[in-house]
């Protein structure tokens, strides 16, 4: 029942931040909702959800074996529907929800990153007083809980329905600054991830129907996937992958369907870009993870580890390419989200250690996204302009800030002893023990592109003297524009030099999942 | 006994010698030159009426340029005592001397250019150029000739491996190793001496001089010390490629001693009528000279290796 | 107990940057307390290390509770470390003391502090990175070392070309973390541990084995300057405050060969190749580094490429030792290792005490130009001292400490040739080991002469003064150490004995005593250095007596020599120049005179680095124009980007 | 029961055709309404028992797909005064050719696509994946807002119809959330479109590609 409470925290925040008529204290209802989602999801994770949902699977066999034999001319299933027609709300909860090992480790990351965000967003909306704020609160809670559904649900469809929410409430948060870039960007944001989520809903189809081209009974529970895919067409299930690799990859920013990206992260205001680059698109990236498994478990899984390393790789070169030179600071960290996409898919694709390592990388990168996204956030309301040669010696201008961005630079690119190095060493540690050298030879050089190309900017960017122009604002590194960005770059440290072993235990239980064939 | 005399005899040697080799030089010139020429022992006395005159210095000058020629002259008698000077072991023997040898005439070098240009004098400065550049090639040279006379002897010091013991047949390939390295010893000497053809000690113009403009400022005591080390340095290194030539035998200490001294005036003279007939290369050719005896001693090498 | 006082003293040494941060930006406390916990834990670390029995291999070690995400934490020390340990902490403190004079925090507000942390945090992290006995461990202290390495270098980040030279080592250090990452990787997959330094690891492939040696050298060898891995360095070490490039220079290049040193005995007998390559790479880094130092201008330039060159004497000693091991000659391995590791130690003390010294012109003139310099040996007579002293010391000369390392690398050459095994051919590095010598005698005395000696080229030269006490008695100590070691380094010979031993405890090791006697050298020096003090004795007594020192110096009969008229270090060296030209490739504008009566024509020639100016920077510029071409793929049109996903689609369909 | 579903999908993919040939944004929003309301007539006639939820179901996709939707791209037409699509990124005739080609192939394919025994006969995929292909011509080559978001229609009438083929294994309030994304997607889109008049003037999306690189 929690689970269920966690996914209506945010649409009741949401309904008060729509009645709370002061544009002043409205924000403050993000902090809140986000503490409480976060204890919620603390309860969950503690509590041992896992074996809770096994059982509600168990108790609820039956009850899907009605609603999916529901092929006519079965008598049952009318009945089926018709009990369950008069209130949708009727349908038993458990039937609908539950979180798997991997979706555990999203909804940790896009909890306690909303938790910085939505403290940062308060300090943001304040400089932002003459505008209306309504339609931006609202948006982002229903944002975070439509990306709680997507991790909480099990069943195909219903994540694509709150996948595709997730960018229809996430449109006007990007549209927040009403430039011509912003409506841009939006647009791009709404068309690309609309078509390539619709594939994704295809795909789902092809996937059930590959259950159909063997006679059975089609669903889109992911137990029932799980349980029939051995048995189901191999090429509708890898039609369906494709389809549903390039849909949520659409998503998840894989070249090259990355190309909305870049514009989305560049031009939101930058509480929305480390929520985007941080949880969003590793909430995507959960939706691979899981079609991945279905093909997995159906034994087909070198094939869909083939296309994953090819995109993983791809992504990582499209990446080096743009981020070699890259003016604009915001687009440059989007690029590298796009970069470690590609590494996850990797990972993912490689499986074995690298897959545990994937795991890992998901957190490591989503906190890191969130301090560097947070910090270019100050230096931007600091010069007034996020490209350089505007913005010089950032880290004179906004010690905090100025420190943490060069810093995650570094992090971000797997320097030690910060997170994403510990995470990208055990992935190339599977890379070597699974014997793909020249994989790993074609990660290290990409990695070694991308260091040199990021770094020229970031150095640019945050030494050397502070420019005229750079002086005029008066903004200064607070408590609420710098206290998310200390936490976040914090934990990046703490999960670069100690991993509690509760969240160990979380990742090898998302690993093994993933691993082991039911 | 027998060591007490030896050490003395080779101090002595070592103290009293050099002068008189200058003086040979000079005479061979002179005789060539068909003049008489100054007495042999010329050198000594201005030697010691260098010692009694009063020393006048430029006010550029710091105590380097005290300190050079008496670092010059302790440098070059303490690498003077490693060489044996006839059939007995040098008073200084040890595994690695050698290298010390070598290293003792580098510092003499270091404080000698050094102080050539404490003066701040372009001329000297175009002499130390030259030093310090030729060095460069003769250093290697040197080290060549070493390496074939370690592989032959087996050993790593001055005493053991220049003395008869581990001296081999005249005739086999080893001998013919020797006279190659015989002949860069020799260019080096010359090189290291500031000898015709490579400088001409007694030219008048400073462009062109190499050792005498380094200690162009130098006077009284200093020139002294100079002049001395010059001439302590050219007799180790001519009793070096003595040894190299000939083959001594301990068991007769007088007569090789006796050999020994011939054999370093035998050098000297050598050396004045190479000055008498050879006239001095260009400086550009220096190099080349000095690469030609690198490539002596190391095709001397090749063959025994 | 002794691993916990180390840990304790490197801990005290991170941290001695952090109080200075809560302090008043002008106030000098900060400073002086930096300092003061500084020395102090270095003091005790040394004696932890000295004072101690260390035990033989560094397994087992210290296991703190806390354990990596990757592995447990382990820290363990054998003699091999502990020979390592001892200049990190004395060069740490020694030069957080120079800081007092060089840089103190009044005059330099803005980034003094930022210096201080960055300075404990390198110094405590190449401690950690000795001890470190896991390779998680390592690769962390590693990285903070360089990291704040950076930081130190981009001290004064205000200077572009301090920028640019950072932003090369930057790269250049990213690449070495890198290939050790690949490399740690790689061991544990193959070592089935994180665990360090094994000596032991047996069945490795060759392919692998190779690869590992590879991977580590080239890391390694980055860090350690070794040609053509160097393009971080000269530039690196002339723009950091000098007391930094002492940092650098005499520990921080150690870490590379301490890596080496490690690397190469992985498998325990390595194979004979990797000796072969390590004496070549040490040969063409100390010939090119020699070289190349020998036609800067900038002083401490000039310094850095000694250091290369001294790395690669270093290398080529340590290449004995391995070919020692592979072809079971303890001799060679004595002498080889034993010599490596004494110049190590001698490097890091004739060093730090050049770059100090070159700190102290700095802070006298301004200037890194030697052009402009001169008669310097009149106004700062104690750095003129002093800088004598470490220039004959790494000229190699007796009674210093240069000659004694080198004698021993040179005995070890020698030695190839008494047995008749195949590596006869080593010997050939004899004639060149001797060329680089006679090098470096000229390059040091161009640089003290033109610096220190004739007339003053500028007025910044004509006025400038003896730094203060706190800046010279740190070189002062290092003079001291310099001639101590080169009078009496028998001293020295039990722990090289224990180190040469404890390098792998497997193999036979023969004590150095055995093969050469050392006291002979200082029965050597003592003639020289009694007759030295004697000699200064004598000259104070006749500089009032008979010496008389009125006129100037003779010109040859022309009438009007000025200061700008004498031999610059460039005119010293022409010769050289000409004859190393296809190896220097400077960039000159020669003079052009046409007509009988030439106007002023203008002759200008400067040495950078060659392979940075001619091979590294065209091919980045080359590389980034490619990407740049590659970014029509974002034209920022929506249908190009559906037809994207179009294809995709369609190809990975194709897929099968 | 075959029959009439066959007759209407093919009227579909005839609509297609004309969807790719017209320059006439009213007609084409028109065409995309009509297909729509064919669209809606299906799941009834699929599903074998025509209890009141196909039917609810099938109402609503028609208020959506043939009357909300459509009347809201007519007023972003409107307030934009644009009549027709000029100068497409290619021209109509290769656009129809092109989309004819996809049709046949999909028809071709056909059999190795759907199993023999398909109880919707043969003509379901080749349909859904002709308007798939549709949709994405109009998408690539439509240089207008509006023609795209049309595009983007018949993309989803596509994936509508292989929907068809396992009615029973979606709930239903999948298919609701569904109709309700699109529907919210549209209105958003709409929105923004909007805004693109306001802010350039114009709906040529070409203007929209100043992020680049």
């Amino acid at each position: 029942m929690d689970v269920l409470a966690l996914i209506l925290v945010c649409p009741i925040a949401a309904v008060l931040a729509a009645m709370i008529p002061s544009n002043r204290w409205r924000p403050w209802i993000l902090p809140a909702a986000a503490v409480v989602h976060l204890s919620l999801v603390a309860l969950i994770l503690l509590g041992g959800g896992g074996p809770a949902k096994a059982t509600a699977g168990q108790a609820t066999r039956n009850g899907i074996a009605a609603t999916t034999a529901a092929a006519p001319p079965i008598a049952g299933a009318q009945t089926v529907n018709k009990v369950a027609l008069p209130d949708a709300g009727g349908i038993v909860i458990s039937d609908w929800l539950g979180i798997d090992p991997p979706g555990r480790v999203v909804l940790l990351l896009a909890s306690m990153l909303f938790v910085a965000c939505s403290f940062y967003t308060v300090g943001y909306l304040r400089d932002h007083m003459d505008q209306l704020n309504r339609v931006f609160c609202v948006c982002f809670l229903a944002f975070l809980g439509a990306m709680t559904l997507v991790i909480c649900t099990n069943n195909l469809g219903l994540m694509w329905v709150a996948m595709e929410a997730t960018t229809l409430s996430s449109a006007p948060l990007i549209y927040f600054k009403h430039t011509r870039n912003s409506i841009e960007a939006t647009w791009k944001y709404l068309l690309l991830c609309s078509v390539g989520i619709a594939l994704a809903l295809l795909g789902s189809f092809f996937v059930a129907y590959a259950a159909i081209v063997h006679g059975l009974t089609p669903s889109l529970r992911i137990a029932d996937l799980l349980r029939q895919a051995p048995a189901m067409d191999k090429r509708w299930l890898e039609a369906g992958f494709v389809l549903l690799l390039v849909g949520y990859g659409t998503k998840m920013g894989l070249a090259p369907m990355h190309s909305w990206l870049p514009d989305a992260h560049g031009e939101s205001p930058s509480p929305v870009s480390a929520m985007f680059s941080g949880a969003l698109i590793s909430t995507a990236f959960l939706m691979v993870v899981r079609s991945q498994h279905i093909l997995h478990v159906a034994g087909d899984g070198a094939y869909a580890s083939r296309l994953l390393i090819l995109l993983g790789l791809l992504s990582m070169a499209f990446a080096a390419i743009f981020m070699v030179g890259q003016k604009d600071l915001k687009r440059m960290l989007a690029y590298s989200s796009v970069e470690h996409m590609g590494i996850l898919a990797l990972g993912l694709g490689i499986g074995g250690m690298a897959l545990l390592g994937a795991m890992l990388h998901v957190l490591t990168n989503g906190f890191t996204k969130g301090a560097l996204f947070l910090s270019v956030g100050n230096i931007d309301r600091a010069y007034g302009s996020k490209t350089i040669p505007e913005v010089r010696g950032a880290v004179r201008r906004l010690p905090l800030s100025g420190m943490v961005f060069l810093l995650g630079f570094l992090a971000i690119t797997g320097s030690p002893p910060f997170g994403p190095f510990i995470s990208e060493l055990i992935i190339l540690y599977g890379t070597f023990m699974a014997g793909h050298f020249l994989i790993a030879a074609a990660f290290l050089g990409l990695l070694l592109i991308i260091f040199i190309g990021m770094g020229r900017t970031v150095l640019a960017a945050t030494q050397g003297s502070v420019p005229v122009a750079g002086r005029r604002s008066h903004f200064r590194d607070g408590l609420l524009s710098g206290l998310p960005v200390l936490a976040c770059f914090l934990i990046v440290l703490l999960l670069g030099l100690y991993i509690p072993v509760p969240l160990w235990g979380l990742l090898h239980h998302a690993a093994n999942y993933l691993e082991v064939k039911p | 006994m027998k060591t007490v005399i030896a050490i003395g005899f080779q101090v002595v040697l070592l103290a009293l010698l050099p002068p008189l080799l200058l003086g040979i030089i000079n005479k061979t010139k002179a005789w060539f030159a068909g003049r008489r020429g100054p007495p042999l022992l010329q050198v000594y006395y201005d030697l010691l009426r260098l010692m009694k005159k009063n020393v006048v210095i430029s006010s550029t000058t710091t105590w380097v340029f005290l300190a050079a020629p008496l670092v010059g002259v302790i440098s070059v008698v303490l690498a003077g005592l490693m060489v044996p000077l006839g059939p007995t072991v040098a008073p200084v023997h040890f595994t690695g001397d050698l290298i010390m040898f070598a290293y003792l005439l580098a510092l003499g070098r270091f404080f000698t250019t050094l102080a050539a240009l404490d003066t701040g004098s372009s001329f000297e400065g175009m002499g130390v150029a030259r030093e310090l550049t030729f060095a460069c090639f003769s250093e290697p040279a040197l080290f060549l000739a070493l390496l074939v006379l370690v592989k032959l002897s087996g050993v790593l010091s001055l005493s053991a491996m220049l003395l008869p013991e581990s001296h081999v047949r005249i005739g086999s390939t080893a001998s013919a190793a020797l006279v190659l390295v015989a002949v860069s010893l020799f260019v080096v000497l010359l090189a290291e001496t500031s000898r015709i053809p490579v400088d001409d000690p007694n030219t008048h113009l400073e462009l062109t001089m190499i050792h005498e403009v380094m200690v162009l400022d130098n006077s009284g005591p200093l020139l002294g010390a100079q002049i001395y080390a010059s001439a302590v340095k050219l007799m180790i290194l001519a009793a070096f490629l003595l040894h190299v030539m000939l083959p001594l035998d301990p068991a007769l200490v007088w007569r090789d001693r006796g050999i020994m001294l011939i054999g370093l005036v035998a050098v000297a003279g050598i050396i004045g009528s190479v000055e008498s007939l050879m006239a001095r290369l260009q400086l550009r050719f220096v190099p080349t000279l000095l690469v030609a005896a690198c490539l002596l001693s190391g095709f001397g090498f090749l063959l025994i290796l | 107990m002794n691993m916990l006082i180390l840990m304790i003293a490197a801990a005290c040494i991170i941290c001695s940057g952090v109080p200075g941060l809560f302090f008043r930006r002008r106030s000098a406390t900060g400073q002086r307390l930096a300092t003061m916990i500084n020395v102090a834990a270095a003091a005790i670390g040394m004696a932890a290390v000295l004072f101690h029995e260390i035990p033989r291999v560094v397994a087992g070690g210290w296991h703190p509770a806390f354990s990596l995400p990757v592995g447990k934490l382990a820290l363990g020390l054998d003699d091999v470390g502990a020979w390592f340990l001892l200049p990190i902490f004395l060069i740490s403190a020694l030069g957080s003391i120079y800081g007092l004079g060089y840089w103190p925090q009044r005059k330099h507000p803005t980034d003094g502090q930022k210096l201080r942390l960055c300075w404990g945090l390198m110094s405590g992290a190449m401690v950690l990175v000795v001890l470190a006995a896991n390779s998680v461990a390592f690769l962390i202290a590693w990285e903070i070392m360089a990291l704040s390495g950076y930081f130190l270098l981009t001290t004064e980040d205000g200077r572009p070309e301090v920028r640019q030279s950072g932003w090369v080592y930057f790269i250049a250090t990213h690449l070495a973390t890198l290939c050790l990452i690949v490399f740690f990787v790689l061991l544990r997959v193959y070592s089935g541990s994180f665990q360090l330094w094994p000596t032991d690891v047996t069945g490795l492939p060759a392919g692998i084995l190779a690869a590992l040696f590879i991977l580590g050298l080239i890391g390694f060898g980055f860090k350690a300057g070794l040609v053509p891995l160097h393009v971080w360095l000269p530039d690196g070490h002339a723009n950091a405050p000098s007391h930094v490039s002492a940092l650098f220079s005499g520990v921080m290049l150690n870490m590379g060969i301490y890596g080496i040193v490690r690397v190469v005995v992985i498998a325990g007998t390595p194979p004979i190749w990797w000796g072969v390559v390590l004496i070549s790479a040490g040969v063409l880094s100390a010939f090119l580094g020699m070289t190349w130092a020998l036609a800067q201008k900038d002083f401490k330039r000039l310094l850095a490429y000694s250091s290369i060159e001294n790395i690669g004497i270093i290398t080529a000693g340590l290449g004995l030792a391995v070919l020692g091991l592979s072809m079971k000659q303890p001799i060679w391995v004595a002498l080889g290792l034993g010599g490596a590791l004494l110049h190590t130690l001698n490097h890091s003390l004739f060093k730090p005490l050049l770059f100090m010294g070159a700190g102290g012109i700095i802070h006298g003139t301004n200037t890194r130009d030697m052009e402009s310099l001169g008669g310097l040996a009149a106004r700062m007579p104690a750095v003129f001292r002093l800088m004598l002293l470490g220039s004959a010391a790494i000229a190699a000369l007796p009674p210093l400490n240069g000659f004694v390392s080198e004698l021993l690398i040179y005995m070890g050459f020698f030695h190839t040739l008494q047995e008749a095994t195949a590596a006869r051919w080593a010997a050939w590095v004899i004639p060149v080991l001797a060329m680089v010598g006679a090098v470096a005698l000229m390059t040091f005395v161009k640089f003290t002469a033109t610096c220190f000696e004739g007339q003053p080229r500028t007025a910044a030269a004509a006025d400038a003064r003896d730094p203060g006490a706190a800046m010279l008695c740190p070189m002062v100590l290092l003079a001291a150490a310099c001639a101590l070691v080169g009078a009496f380094p028998a001293l020295l010979t039990g722990l090289l004995d224990h180190a040469i031993a404890a390098w792998v405890p497997s193999h036979r090791s023969i004590p150095l005593a055995g093969i050469i006697n050392l006291w002979w050298i200082t029965a050597m020096a003592l003639p020289l250095l009694i007759f030295a003090v004697g000699m200064a004795l004598w000259i104070r007594r006749w500089r009032r007596g008979t010496c008389e020192k009125s006129i100037g110096t003779w010109d040859c009969g022309y009438a009007a020599p000025g200061s700008r008229m004498q031999y610059t270090g460039s005119s010293l060296i022409q010769t050289m120049a000409r004859v190393f030209r296809r190896i220097l490739w400077r960039r000159e504008q020669p003079v052009e005179i046409q007509g009988v009566f030439p106007p002023t024509a203008g002759y200008a020639c400067n040495t950078p680095d060659p392979l940075l100016d001619r091979v590294a920077e065209p091919f980045l510029k080359r590389v980034g124009q490619m990407l740049e071409s590659a970014r029509i793929l974002q034209s920022g049109a929506a249908q190009l980007y559906m037809l994207y996903i179009l294809l995709i689609v369609l190809i990975l369909l194709m897929i099968r | 029961m075959i029959m009439i579903l066959n007759a209407i999908l093919v009227l579909v993919i005839l609509i297609n055709l004309f969807a790719l040939g017209t320059s006439r944004m009213k007609a084409l929003i028109h065409a995309a309404a009509l297909q729509g309301v064919l669209l809606g007539l299906l799941p009834p006639l699929v599903v074998k028992d025509v209890g009141t939820l196909p039917l609810l179901m099938a109402a609503v996709t028609i208020v959506l797909k043939g009357i909300l939707i459509p009347n809201m791209l007519l007023k972003a037409l409107r307030d934009a005064q644009v009549k027709r699509e000029v100068e497409p990124l290619i021209g109509f005739m290769p656009s129809i050719l092109l989309g004819a080609a996809a049709t046949a192939m999909a028809l071709a394919l056909a059999g190795q696509l759907a199993p023999a025994h398909s109880p919707l006969g043969l003509l379901v995929i080749p349909t859904s994946i002709s308007m798939l292909f549709t949709g994405f011509l109009l998408l690539t080559t439509r240089v207008k807002a509006v023609t795209q978001v049309i595009g983007f229609l018949l993309l989803e009438n596509g994936i509508f119809v292989f929907g068809l083929l396992l009615l029973s294994a979606i709930p239903y309030l999948v298919e609701l959330g569904v109709l309700l994304d699109l529907f919210v997607g549209i209105f958003v889109i709409s929105i923004i479109i909007h805004h693109i008049n306001r802010a350039f003037a114009s709906q040529d999306t070409r203007r929209l590609s100043s992020l680049k690189g």
